[in-house]
């Protein structure tokens, strides 16, 4: 199958600077991305577990973004302004897409 | 005096505080018991649904209060003031960064509506009547504190996120501020026959749902003081003790200036006295993203709470009734 | 007549419509309220079962009319029939590819069991007795319209995913068609005795269950408009104002032939004229995924259901008792 | 006796058998309906926090019975001996590994909270007096089972993670046990009161939230039966049709050594005859990972569980009437 | 430790359309694969949120599939005939896997 | 934007083991990790889903570990311990990361 070389970002940062991200990321042109729930977690500020919480506050979303690898500096640069201060991880893979005219 | 301090004693015994000490003592043992985040979400959702729309029907029941406004206005004075107190209080007792302090303040500037659900049912159980709006005096406590926090942050403790219409929406339009207002107007439009419509569910039920609750709120407050040694220090803790204490009298002077009802007069008091795990937390991580989380939420959730609960809320009543005088 | 004018207009004051304005009111001014999506299911679990059993347990009390079978059958006739002319109107009235008028059109033909449920606890808060089979009646029209889009879309609109068995299976072995009948079939099976083992939990609180879920439904309806700004033409727009009209008049013509009483009728009204949308989008998007769903969704839950909950049920109330001269 | 006869034939068609029976055959039927998961798992937290505060009320209220702990006692032996048996017997009825065996066991050994909820309700619908306290032993009787399998694991079928501390507060802090005990001790400090303060939440609707559950169950079960055709061997549903009476029949036998009422008895009875699908299995998938879980589950859940429901109940009811003369 | 070369493929595909990719891949022959769920996300036809969502239309699920490199072909194939036509994405990462005698 | 090299492992496994397996990252000083929810799979041992479940068995969760390169045979080690008896997969992939201190 035809697939083409992009660049697979993974932005896991706090649930309540989802809506931030998201905004800083289509601010950048980037309007394609995925959110999946996390449900607990580990690092420097602790161990935490979304179980019976109510607040937003305590939980982390990962976000997923397939961008044509010539558009990940614009990505990476939306993103780190919002988890520049703020606790989470960005990493970013090498991967390949079908459909490229998607993205 | 006497029957409030017995049934003040009752409290403690009641499945209400109980669900709560079997959660705490659940998580402190590391036992798997857990509540399902939709679960516990859904919880309060009903609680607030519930607590607003009673009290929005109790007004229309007993006539809009000419005191409404005032205690609205009361209400928001303190949430802007309590904070400031706090900063200072805390940064006394213990050497916490002034961030940090900014952001345990706007907690204790803020409420506990589950604080506040507590002690209006053990008010109810006590036969004493309170002012059917001080629900929305509630939810008008919740955000202005935040302002002040983010003030003493700035000016205390170097940069903070300044705060934009777009975190300002958020903070006003917080969804529990909005249900618990929303549900409010709600009671008070559809009234007597409103309530008599839905009743068997938001009343009968109630105190029941909010032992499940408070079941997790112990769980999540075990977990938290668990995952917490060390962050909170003697001062820190002497802290969360004391300024439930600090913020009942304010409160108590403001009931009394208002001239509430004893209910009144307790429910403000509590409302003072209580420091916000949910609205409150969101909006720091938000804004002042430097501020330790952990030491916010375990002082308010792990100390504080369970303090009001237990021995805060009779407390408070007994200063009440002995100031008041009935 | 009067009374039923006066009623009605007390009806737009009922907490059940004002928790659904809430809801919108709140998602328009972007507040991040929201139901965990695990909630929201809950609660429509919960509705399913309750309506369901009451229904069947309704017919085990009142005996199975006579008519039963031919008012199923009307419904089905009907989910067959209303997205033909839902077709023909909408692509009227406004351009859209024929893919997506066809896919609107299976939504109308379809039926919206919340707003069914709203006129129910509508009628029984007027006195006003309906045949309890009516909510089998309900079950019965949600998939037939599916047959009339695919049909549409194939014929009008190019190719779609031919029906095969596994589709069939998916459509008909819905999970609100199955939970709503085999509800229908215990209630009737274990009649009063079972209504009486169960009634607290289905009856008293069921009122206040369904301003949560219609709080919720605001919600998600508000933010579906929101973020459809563009999606709807003034065409389309006018297109989910004019066939409720049209479904209601259908079903009243449907009702009357029937012989169905004054809330038979109604209820067949309102099933005619609301449009589903929770089973027919899924089915949708297997089937038709070339059509859009932001447009059938926006229509159904944006446009036609807040218009049934608040004009449209109490209008088709008045047609109908002017006509039957009730 | 008759009396017995005619309303255990009843309770084959009353809402909690037929929902069960609902979710079963719309799984069967490969329908989409589901429970969200936290749906699930909040529904089954209110079972059992209301079951065990209800119990504990129970005791408050009749005071505690001398054979409380002799009660106990016999719950926690029932729970270790019943794995040999079930051991011995699955091995003579089909060939199954021994650590499957073992595995299989130790679930039966231990006890299913809502078969025993279903047989209360079932009780107290004839009007048949049972001891409060024995969800206490029902509680007991949850994790010793485990143990005993462990030790039929490690002699029979080579390694099995051998039970550090660690594991041991699994089993022992397991949440259902520790709120079924908790909300017990709750129930019984705050006694008549409480259960006054909050039975229009854990006794009304109570039923009607079994219902629920009991549909959720059904679905669970059709799918893992569905899911695992060929996993049964005939013997093995042998095993899971003859193994609740063996346990019947030594519940029987413990009942009246302790000389507990009717209903005691046939509580105990349903204690020893059902299989657990919570707590038992997530302990095996720790400590017995070679195990199949499919196996023991679909047992449990897809066998043992519908029969005891079904015929065992009242089959169990009748055998104690019989013995005890009643 | 001994690791051996695989292919992560990750689908994020419509709700609907679960238990046509599930098949598919099965029929392909693909019997291990991880469905995670998906809480929102944003593509060209829009922003999207499960919150309050009753209906099974209008979400995601991602799932992941670690394989052979021997036998992505069958598998891209067998997922394309069912994404084809919906709404989704699928992409494809080396990686390497531990235990591949389970694969 | 400043990448450094890292690698991603994703453990999933039986959710019972989550915390033995969370346990002994950290005892192999793997502070960070994020945990993701699992709705359902397929493998050796057949399918599932979570739908409807009450009991912890049968279920899986998804541990994401961002990690230097040089951090990473501990890690597996640690992980391999916990899976070894149990069913899951575990797969390392090359990513990069922002902010490498973090790590
Ligand atoms: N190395 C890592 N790998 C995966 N997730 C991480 C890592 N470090 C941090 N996280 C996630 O980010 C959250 C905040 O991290 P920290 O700011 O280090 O406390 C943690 O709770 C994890 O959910
Ligand atoms: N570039 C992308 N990266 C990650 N997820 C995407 C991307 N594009 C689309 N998606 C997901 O696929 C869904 C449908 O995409 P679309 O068909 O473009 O509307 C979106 O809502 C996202 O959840
Ligand atoms: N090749 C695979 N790709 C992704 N997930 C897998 C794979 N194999 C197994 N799994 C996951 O691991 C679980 C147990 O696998 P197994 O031990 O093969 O039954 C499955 O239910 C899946 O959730
Ligand atoms: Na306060
Ligand atoms: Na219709
Ligand atoms: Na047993």
């Amino acid at each position: 199958m035809k697939m083409h070389n992009a660049k697979r970002v993974e932005i896991i940062i706090e649930a309540v600077m989802e809506r931030q991200l998201t905004n800083a990321l289509n601010g950048a042109g980037v309007t394609g991305y995925t959110v999946l729930p996390v449900s607990g977690g580990s690092g420097r500020s602790g161990q935490w577990s979304r179980e019976g919480q109510v607040g937003r506050a305590g939980g982390m979303v990962a976000v997923i973004c397939l961008i044509r690898p010539e558009r990940l500096d614009d990505l990476l640069e939306a993103a780190f302004a919002v988890v520049e201060r703020h606790i989470g991880v960005v990493s970013v893979s090498d991967t390949q897409v079908l459909r490229a005219e998607r993205f | 005096m006497d029957g409030i301090l017995a049934l003040a004693a009752a409290n403690l015994v009641s499945p209400i505080i109980l669900s709560f000490v079997l959660g705490l003592a659940a998580a402190l043992a590391r036992s798997d018991l857990s509540f399902p985040e939709a679960i516990a979400k859904g919880l309060s959702l009903y609680l607030l649904f519930a607590i607003g729309f009673k009290g929005g029907a109790g007004v229309a029941a007993h006539g809009v209060d000419a005191r409404l406004v005032a205690a609205l206005l009361a209400g928001v004075v303190l949430s802007l003031l309590l904070p400031f107190i706090a900063f200072v209080l805390l940064r006394s007792l213990s050497k916490v960064s002034a961030i940090d302090a900014a952001a345990v303040a706007g907690h204790y500037g803020s409420i506990s509506i589950v604080t506040f659900v507590a002690a209006s049912s053990l008010l109810t159980g006590l036969g004493i009547a309170a002012e059917s709006y001080m629900v929305a005096v509630a939810a008008a406590m919740e955000a202005p504190a935040i302002l002040s926090a983010l003030w003493l942050a700035t000016k205390r403790g170097g940069k903070a996120e300044q705060v934009g219409g777009e975190l300002w929406r958020e903070i006003l339009l917080n969804g529990s501020i909005v249900l618990l207002l929303g549900a409010f107007a709600i009671g008070w439009v559809t009234g007597e026959k409103g309530l008599a419509e839905i009743g068997s569910f938001i009343v009968e039920p109630f105190k029941g749902v909010l032992c499940l609750f408070l079941l997790d709120m112990g769980l999540v407050a075990g977990r938290g003081l668990r995952g917490s040694r060390g962050v909170l220090s003697p001062g820190a803790v002497a802290f969360g003790l004391l300024m439930p204490l600090v913020g009942a009298v304010l409160g108590l002077a403001g009931g009394l200036a208002l001239g509430l009802s004893l209910g009144g007069v307790v429910l403000l008091m509590v409302l003072a006295a209580s420091a916000s795990y949910i609205a409150v937390p969101a909006a720091m991580r938000v804004a002042l993203p430097e501020a330790n989380p952990a030491l916010s939420l375990t002082l308010a959730l792990g100390v504080t709470f369970p303090f009001n609960l237990t021995f805060g809320i009779p407390l408070y009543m007994m200063l009440a009734a002995a100031v008041t005088g009935s």
